[in-house]
């Protein structure tokens, strides 16, 4: 999942011909002042953090301003905060207008209808989780017919829009579904969308680009998502692995039994603090070098609950000996195995030789992950 | 009769050559399937495992009269094997490949509705009935012929509850692993009416996760068009509040697609739902022994 | 029972404010047809010959239950004009629009393909079934009810035979008018099955003219599935070899495409050509008289 | 029907991307020189007449020059040649290559299929008509899927195409393809399309935009196709209008009832010498128009054969008579009528009134006009 920045997002949508605000993006608060001072951002101004958080006007991380002077100052000020845990570091500036009207519009994907949905509303500006249903159009684009006429005339229609912001609005629906379509956008939103006179005017941006589909995008090889050192690091080395509040480390392989392990770990009591997803593997290496990151994660305990299918459970013992011969002393964790499936009985050879016991069942072997958990201190 | 796959279903492996390909190549031709054919580009003219490779689908399924897909390629290339196999008159393809974008499944999906050719997957373990054939990757150990069939939404967590019903002296008729990518070729809603038909089910598992709607649209679907009895689980009910698809998501699903509210539309449509994957088999076989009524 | 339409047959027509959907909206009215719902944006809540009209087609069709369309909108709109009907859920679209670019009509005809919506034309006459119904603008005038059905590629050509059925005292089932532009919704090949189907057509008049293939895949179609006698006629064997679509259209021509190879084929498949249009409702008639069977 | 000049479909071509050979258009001798004095067209050159027609090589106006006097010689030769009826008056000067291989590659419309067709041979730089079907490659391509992998990959082997020439080929059919989607083209044929080294050079283009979709097409505007002055008129005026080598006009609504018309007079003899479809009008004055138009092109009889169906056969009659009294009398012809259909009895008074009978059978309205046209002399 690659969140764009309100201003990448912009870039994006400008790509497409999208109407926008003259904006800027800076670094500084010397920056700030100059871009006003210059012209290349009208005044009076919006100042406004660069971060992927929501609530950034409550939060006041956006700020207006009226002169150069004041535009260095709001610049200063929301450069030296912590929104939401995540350190500004960009700034956008940009004029601010005349808004007539709010409107919200996004496209998605609807899993249910294997089709992209596109959303809009005529309350634009608020959260739209808090807008009542009816105040919502709902329009399934096939992905081949494209955006149709007939489907942009009724968004219009429901948006209350005529004469020249209904034209405007034809073509940036248009435009957003070309970026959505085109961009392998996961979420292509604008809240608010403004009318300013004829023009309608994208006030904000949220847009994330598709993982997978990161082969087609190496323009988004800088962007680092909201992940923790850690998870950043099993990234890099192909690993799933997800920081929660807890103290058990889990480790199992796919999604499903991984989830069945959090389940069964909670139900029982316990805290998932980290989990770890082997997926699909047969490589003893790749299970040491995750083990080695959970290590580093510090876990109270370690439950590993894996089904060798794809996996074999001897390559899993292997690579979880090997691991524990690695892991500095302090770093050491207890330990509650639980391996079935494929080359099972070689596995748990494996694992008795290292001083490993596997259990069979998944309840016994849960209940005695959480009380080690307890046990065990940080 | 089964589900999708039978003694007459002749396997082509698409990206036979690597090494996911080759492996299970192997695993499923000791499962018993007839794996006729392999493809990838510039290795026509070679065998592996003595199974012969082509330069094209096309190619594959003249000389071979292969009438089903694997595909193993990598997720760049994977919307373009798929064409291959529809184009090529292929009407069943069982995608393995992980990470394919949606976008790429959007077409695909849609393209096989054209052609009239089914996709189970992506990122999925595929179909496998015991004693006929299997198209996939479920590992072979967990399975042992009889009447029980399954559908999930997982790969690792379905074959332990396959194996479960194994264990507990029963044996499975077809079972079915859809993938848990945002867009799947078949769904809960697609698969069901074919276990509905099968003589060969007497009683169907249904294994679930939390995101999406699938599990709320199979309830639906339970409650109206389906006679057989249910045992159900869902992973994930202790996963905080998925955020994937941001806000606008959020109104798509409009409280729904979290593990409660799976449980009670199943529970609503009839079905049994279990608390913990490892009681599955036992209750699949108590539901069985109280006889064959819903 | 009839071809495609019959008495319950509620028509939409799309572009009923422009002048040509007028005019015919009434002679459909005087056809008999049921003409429920006129769409043109903006023009919602208005009525043309007291036909009420909507903005939007899914509108008119949750109100009117309107199950086939007769677009009349101009060629750069009509591709949308479609898209529109098809998603409303409709299942037969007859579109008058001449000038419409092939490319559109490609996605127009595949779009109809996913949807299950069958695109009479473009740049056609249309269907009616005499005592029944008329979707388009061939002239009332020229029909009578009776037992002959006829498809066409030609719009005027056909009237003026339809004509001649009715004046040598005969009538007409079905008469379905396909339009000649180099891609059509419904070919001969489609259209036969419905004829061969619909127990109220005897004998068949096909009348085709020069370009394209679609004559001579109707003959082999003639050939295998149908029964019924088959008058046919082919226009344009005085006109110069067509170069319409130069070299490369040559090579898929090969030879097939001009009138002598039309009416070999047709000949050969059994059917009986005349050499001029006015030869036919004798032919029809004297083909009636001499029995059943073909 | 927009038939481009070689030099037109190459900078379409060069819009998506194709390789070409360096050149140039030039309209005169002395730009001839300049350009290949400038280097901007690098000697040895071709100097290619730019005109609609085949077999150019054959006819001369296709010749090469290595240096500048003997480009600007060849340029003054061809620009005074008339090449099969067509004036030359521009010319393309392109790079001379090495060729090696030359292969043909063409994408047009399947009618049956219903979909765009993608032919390819080895046998490029030949009409294409005398290359056996076994020699040729035919690939279908649905407009929702594009052009796949596979389908280049078919391409691209049966081509006996390995390494550099593979990958650009591959390159080279989806521009093609591109060209021919998203251009709306009728035809896109490259003949000979030249292996030079690793690279694969379109040596002519011939592209064919579909003529209905010129609305979306202003930039074509411009260009006149291989039509007599009097076509031209007739397209203007929205008439369709074809002259032939006979001297019977034929004015009929509808292609099958005019080409049935055309058939029948062909059979009693006559020779049709321009025609001319009403189409689905009912305004008389465009009646009026169109017969204007037929007396210029002064037919030695003219016979009307209209089914009143859209088009009322008053309205014809009428916008007939007027016509009548408009044409000059030198310009005046023997007219046989055939009008039936909607109002048929009041388009026969009209008529009567007029001095002109209209007959009711095919056969013995088309010997009449036969007889008229064999009888008058132009």
């Amino acid at each position: 999942m690659v969140k764009l920045a309100e201003w990448r997002g912009k870039e994006l949508f400008r790509k497409y011909g999208m109407s926008l605000p003259r904006g800027r993006v800076v670094r500084s608060a010397d920056e700030a002042k100059a871009v006003t001072e210059s012209g290349e951002v009208p005044l009076p101004c919006v100042v406004k953090a660069q971060v992927l958080a929501g609530g950034r006007g409550k939060g006041g991380a956006v700020r207006f301003a009226s002169t150069p002077a004041e535009a260095a100052e709001a610049a200063r000020a929301i450069l030296d905060m912590e929104f939401k845990g995540e350190k500004v570091k960009e700034l956008l500036l940009e004029e601010k207008l005349a808004i007539g009207r709010e409107l919200y519009v996004a496209l998605t994907l609807d899993r249910s209808a294997r089709l992209p949905l596109l959303m809009a509303s005529p309350q634009g500006g608020v959260e739209i989780e808090t807008v009542p249903d009816d105040q919502i159009v709902r329009i399934w684009v096939h992905p081949f017919a494209g955006l149709s006429g007939w489907q942009k005339r009724r968004v219009i229609k429901f948006l209350g829009l005529t004469g020249g912001p209904a034209k405007t609005m034809d073509t940036l629906l248009e435009q957003l579904w070309r970026t959505f379509h085109l961009e392998d956008g996961e979420l292509a939103e604008i809240n608010p969308l403004a009318i300013v006179g004829d023009r309608i005017v994208a006030l904000d941006a949220k847009v994330i680009i598709e993982d997978d589909a990161s082969f087609r995008h190496p323009e988004y090889a800088d962007i680092r998502d909201d992940r923790t050192p850690l998870e950043e690091i099993a990234r890099e080395e192909g690993i799933a692995f997800v920081q929660l509040d807890g103290n058990i480390g889990v480790i199992a392989n796919g999604a499903g039994l991984t989830m069945a392990t959090l389940d069964a770990l909670q139900q029982f009591g316990g805290r998932p603090g980290v989990f770890l997803d082997l997926g699909g593997t047969d490589d003893p290496a790749k299970v040491t070098q995750a083990f080695l990151l959970m290590a580093k994660a510090r876990p109270a305990a370690v439950f590993l609950n894996v089904f060798g299918g794809v996996t074999r459970c001897d390559t899993v013992a292997k690579g979880l000996v090997e691991a524990m011969k690695q892991v500095p002393a302090n770093e050491r964790f207890p330990l509650i195995a639980r391996i079935r499936g494929n080359n099972e009985t070689e596995g748990i050879a494996i694992l008795r030789e290292a001083g490993v016991i596997s259990m069979r069942e998944l309840e016994e072997s849960a209940k005695a992950a959480v009380a080690a958990g307890n046990g065990g201190a940080r | 009769m089964s589900v999708l796959v039978d003694a007459e279903t002749r396997v082509l492996v698409q990206g036979i050559t690597g090494h996911q390909g080759t492996v299970h190549t192997v695993q499923m031709q000791k499962f018993g399937t007839q794996v006729v054919a392999g493809a990838t580009p510039g290795k026509g003219g070679t065998t592996v495992e003595g199974v012969p490779v082509f330069d094209s689908v096309a190619e594959a399924v003249q000389k071979t009269r292969a009438n089903a897909t694997c595909i193993f390629v990598p997720a760049p290339y994977a919307k373009d094997a798929f064409f291959e196999a529809a184009d090529a008159g292929i009407k069943l393809a069982v995608i393995v490949t992980e990470h394919i974008p949606f976008h790429d499944m959007l077409a695909m999906y849609h393209y096989g509705q054209l052609r009239g050719a089914r996709i189970i997957g992506p990122n999925c373990p595929g179909i496998a009935s015991p004693g006929k054939a299997k198209v996939g990757i479920i590992p072979n150990v967990v399975f042992h012929p009889g009447r029980v069939g399954v559908i999930s939404r997982s790969g690792t967590l379905t074959y332990e509850i396959v194996s479960g019903i194994k264990d507990v002296g029963l044996g499975q008729s077809t079972c079915m692993g859809l993938g848990g990518d945002p867009v799947v070729g078949t769904s809960f809603v697609d698969a069901l009416p074919y276990f509905e038909k099968d003589p060969e089910t007497d009683i169907l598992v249904l294994v679930g996760e939390i995101g999406g709607t699938a599990e709320e649209e199979a309830a639906e679907y339970l409650r109206h068009n389906f006679t057989k009895p249910v045992i159900a689980y869902i992973a994930g009910r202790s996963a905080p509040p998925g955020k994937r698809m941001g806000h606008a998501g959020a109104i798509i699903a409009r409280g729904r697609g979290t593990a409660q509210s799976k449980r009670e539309a199943l529970e609503s449509a009839g079905a049994q739902v279990a608390n913990f994957p490892y009681e599955i088999p036992t209750l699949v076989k108590e539901r069985l022994a109280a006889g064959p009524a819903r």
